[in-house]
């Protein structure tokens, strides 16, 4: 019926270093990009290189979770504890540039908008979203045993994903505040100039790689957790 | 496969017809809920539509989870809901038999708690077709997820906490849709509680799909 | 191997809770008859049948159960506000089978009077007895009991006796984990010894 | 007496929170209430002081009865109720461990909740002492009426049943009184806040004699 | 009567649950000792002795009880969520007693490695151990056990035989209500017969 395949040694450790490498060399280009190359912006002036954190941060959060979610399908079609190993690592990493996000984005906040926080839907959806992850780690937590602890966290980590597409969708529900979708839109070409755009890419690209330098850490960490229990059998 | 989850749920009804805790718990909470607020916040603000609606949803939804647990915590006294797994066809009827049974319960409730709600506060009522419209899809929406929430806690320390929070963030977006649809149809918007009723019919069918497909898995 | 012909097999199951290795490694196959599951406490025997029932997940090994297995284990597993006629009833139309026998059944096992009040107000006896007529309502092929006799008096056990060895010439299987009751011995087919999470069959 | 008490209480705790889980989730069960107010509610009418005080004293109801129908479930469970209740002296202690297991449980989520509450909803607070005065009173006085009537009703058949019959209804002066103290403190009142202030005071110690003096007999 | 040395004794104790008579008009005195308390399923022994442990209000009639009960029924009566130790310190601390004989007596009870994990997590022996270690650790003159075999190996019977015995020379009195071990009779100094609902001793 159920069958679970033991871990066996994998590659992860040996390319870990190069990711390492990759992921800090291309986050310098971005900030210098970021930083100098980008032109100013016309309204906010410099206060909007935020930008280049903020938008990434987002969308690695959206990476985060949509791998948990894929992840957990992973477990529950296979039963083979990496891809557990991977749901937790990125939910864990999930949950932290949410959280980081959540501070940046507050912190942009202050000197656009006047306030710290404030009840608009993209916000709150966010918080929404970091809460769920929350509970997601604390279902995590409370659980004893290993398989029951994979296959609930799972179960929960496909219903929460349906909160993406929400919080992306957010600003289009209320006249709100927020930056409305520039660069992701259903109709025509990103609404952003093109130096900016590349900037943009560039640093959700350095982003990706310092997303996978810390899912390959925690994912090896996570997998020798399970090599120790599984020694035992 | 339906007799199945027909025989859960009816199970559930019979046993919740002789312990009522689910259904008097929920409709006593809304009750004192609708009291409360008419005595607190005054008339004035109470009987705006949008208000009367909110409150009137967070009620439902925390008497879900009430109803919810209750229903499961039965279920774990001498290992009852072990004696329904280990049937041929069990785990995929639980979900469903269990989401029925709460669906009739909620439905009792949300009548006798929107009534309490209409009179006691005197509400007029714009389009009531429309309203029961919504209030239906509305009540549909929520026990999916609450069941799902509830298995997925089932056991665990402190599920007293854990099933709300894994419950409400999920909720909410469909908690909006019903407090707006309610509202349009308690103010006489007929597109607006329409297009409301859509996205929580949209809602109820998602959840319950997932739910009779990922569940099964989750209770082993 | 002789799994082709028997009600149940494990091949090299696993079993994991808490961290903790309860089975190891465990293969049997359950033929027609009555199987005995032998072990001190806490050595592995309730989670053995649970496997067997599909109720507990193997970190490792594969489970092959013919279709209709019933389950009692430890606790009556009976729900609570029905009463011990509506608790069998729903059992035996969940498997689509013929409720007519309920009564006989239960009267049989001596809850005759007792059948229409809610279980959790009878006697401890009295709840086991109703479990253990599910045995005669709802007739599968692989029975699994976990401790049946706990709680029962001297008739409820010569009545328990009886139906294992009516359920066994019917050639089904059966599988009884206990501590008393030496005297089954004679009766059983086979004997599974589990000690601390091993199994051996003989 | 009093040992016995803490005993009690001191188990109860142990039981639900043996690690700091237990709080995470009470925290983040108030931070999910709070986000779903103002979102279902709308920011504008979630920071009225009355609406706010409002809604928090009626989430802390609802967590009280939440936890102590999970605590007596949990006793229930392989009569662990009995076990206490047979012990010289168990009858005694029963109400007031249960009672102040429950307390401290509530003033956490009262205190972080309330804090949370503060800071998103970003309420001007006039008179911060005597919020905490009102709120400390406003606790208090929750848990004895609801460990009466689950005491109460225990030797009853319907017992489920009748606990939130008897407790909502009866905790509805109180949450009122609760939710003008904080509107009051609020909003720099400073009379008013003392005088509910007051009034919950008087509230809590009439339930827990009426508790302690009651209960024992109505175990037997 | 002999109501002034026993440890607990009823006169004319009278109970209804449920609009039905229970026990009727039950005599009984509980003198330093083993008593046995027999009868069929559902005969009210688990009444009567929950009757003694002041569980159950008597529609008529006197209870009279010495200080110090010990009850365990046929549930093991800990707290879901504790630990067995956490458990029994409670009892032991609510007692005011001293709770340094709580590991030697788990460990002698065979659950010293069980002893950190929460009861629910233990098969159904290991519980059922960890209840009647309370006899040992617990030192009260009156101990009621409801069916106290269930669920014990070999090991734990004797275990338990030994406890009974020890207690018994203690001076203590000594109630146990089971079905199983009719070797027990020799031990005994009393006999209750229960049956349906009336108790005569011998
Ligand atoms: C705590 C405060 C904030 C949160 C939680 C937040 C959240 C988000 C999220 C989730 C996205 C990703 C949108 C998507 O593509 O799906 C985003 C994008 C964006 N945010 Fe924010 N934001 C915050 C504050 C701000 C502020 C203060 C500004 C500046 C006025 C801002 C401007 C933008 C812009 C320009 C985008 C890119 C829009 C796009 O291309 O779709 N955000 N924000
Ligand atoms: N809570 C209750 N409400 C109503 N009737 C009850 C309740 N508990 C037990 N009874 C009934 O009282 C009678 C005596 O029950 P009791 O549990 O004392 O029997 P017992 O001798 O201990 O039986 P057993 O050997 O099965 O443990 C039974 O007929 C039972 O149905
Ligand atoms: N839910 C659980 N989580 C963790 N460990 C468990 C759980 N249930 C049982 N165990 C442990 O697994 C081992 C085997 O338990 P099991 O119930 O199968 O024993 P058993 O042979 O049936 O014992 P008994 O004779 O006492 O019924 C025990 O050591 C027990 O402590
Ligand atoms: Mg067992
Ligand atoms: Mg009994």
């Amino acid at each position: 019926m159920t069958e679970t395949t033991i871990p066996r040694g994998n590659t992860l450790p040996r390319i870990r270093p190069w990711l390492g490498i990759a992921a800090a060399a291309s986050f310098v280009v971005a900030s210098v990009m970021a930083l100098f190359w980008a032109p100013t912006d016309a309204v906010q002036g410099d206060v909007y290189r935020i930008l280049y954190v903020h938008v990434p941060l987002a969308w690695l959060a959206y990476l985060a979770f949509v791998i948990v979610f894929l992840a957990s399908v992973g477990w529950l079609w296979t039963k083979r504890p990496f891809f557990d190993a991977v749901a937790v690592a990125s939910a864990e990493i999930g949950v932290l540039f949410t959280g980081l996000f959540l501070v940046a984005g507050s912190i942009w906040a202050k000197p656009t908008w006047g306030v710290w926080w404030t009840w608009e839907p993209r916000l709150v959806t966010t918080a929404i979203m970091f809460v769920m992850y929350v509970g997601y780690l604390l279902l995590r937590g409370l659980s004893t045993d290993f398989s029951r602890r994979a296959t609930r966290a799972a179960v929960f980590g496909i219903i929460a994903v349906i909160d993406v597409p929400i919080v992306h969708l957010s600003v289009l529900w209320a006249n709100s505040l927020h930056q409305l979708p520039t660069v992701l839109r259903a109709a025509g070409s990103p609404a952003l100039d093109s130096s900016m755009l590349l900037t943009l890419m560039v640093s959700l690209f350095a982003y990706t790689l310092i997303y996978a330098y810390f899912m390959s850490a925690r994912v090896s960490l996570e997998r020798a957790r399970q090599g120790r229990l599984w020694t035992q059998i | 496969m339906i007799d199945r989850v027909a025989l859960v749920a009816t199970r559930e009804l019979r046993a919740e017809r002789r312990q009522p805790d689910g259904v008097v718990a929920a409709v006593t909470f809304i009750a004192v809920l609708v009291l409360l607020e008419s005595l607190v916040v005054g008339p004035q603000i109470a009987r705006d539509a949008d208000v009367a609606s909110a409150l009137f949803w967070l009620a439902l939804a925390f008497a879900t989870i009430l109803a919810t647990m209750r229903s499961f915590d039965r279920e774990l006294e001498d290992d009852a809901l072990e004696g329904l797994v280990a049937l041929p066809g069990g785990r995929d009827a639980l979900f469903g038999g269990k989401v029925l049974s709460l669906t009739i319960v909620l439905l009792l409730v949300a009548a006798i708690g929107g009534l309490l709600s209409l009179v006691l506060l005197d509400l007029p009522v714009a389009l009531p077709l429309h309203l029961i419209v919504v209030v239906l899809l509305g009540v549909l929406a929520l026990p999916p997820i609450v069941v799902v929430d509830v298995v997925l806690a089932l056991r665990l320390r402190a599920r007293a906490a854990l099933v709300p929070i894994l419950a409400l963030p999920v909720l909410v977006p469909q908690l909006v849709a019903a407090t707006r649809g309610t509202s349009a149809a308690l103010s006489g918007d007929a597109v607006g509680a329409l297009s409301w009723a859509g996205l929580l019919f949209a809602f109820a069918v998602v959840y319950t799909v997932i739910g009779l497909t990922i569940v099964p898995a989750a209770i082993e | 191997m002789r799994t082709v012909q028997s009600a149940a097999s494990l091949h090299d199951a696993t079993v994991v809770l808490d961290d903790r290795v309860i089975l190891r490694a465990v293969s049997v196959a359950i033929d027609p008859g009555l199987t005995l599951v032998r072990g001190p406490n806490g050595s592995g025997k309730t989670t053995l049948l649970r496997v067997l029932a599909g109720l507990v997940p193997l970190a490792r090994g594969d489970r092959r159960v013919a279709d209709g297995v019933l389950y009692i284990g430890h606790r009556p597993m009976l729900l609570r506000g029905l009463t011990a006629r509506e608790n069998l009833e729903f059992f035996v139309r969940f498997r689509g089978g013929d409720t007519r026998g309920i009564d006989g059944a239960l009267r049989a096992w001596g809850v005759g009077e007792d059948m229409d009040r809610p279980v959790e107000r009878l006697s401890a006896g009295e709840r086991r007895r109703a479990a253990l007529a599910r045995v005669e309502t709802e007739r599968v092929p692989l029975l699994l009991l976990d401790e049946p006799f706990a709680d029962l008096d001297d008739a409820g056990v010569t009545r328990l006796r009886q139906a294992i060895t009516r359920a066994r010439d019917d050639g089904r299987a059966i599988v009884v984990a206990t501590h008393a009751h030496r005297e089954l011995d004679e009766l059983a087919r086979a004997q599974i010894a589990v000690d601390n999470g091993a199994a051996t069959a003989s």
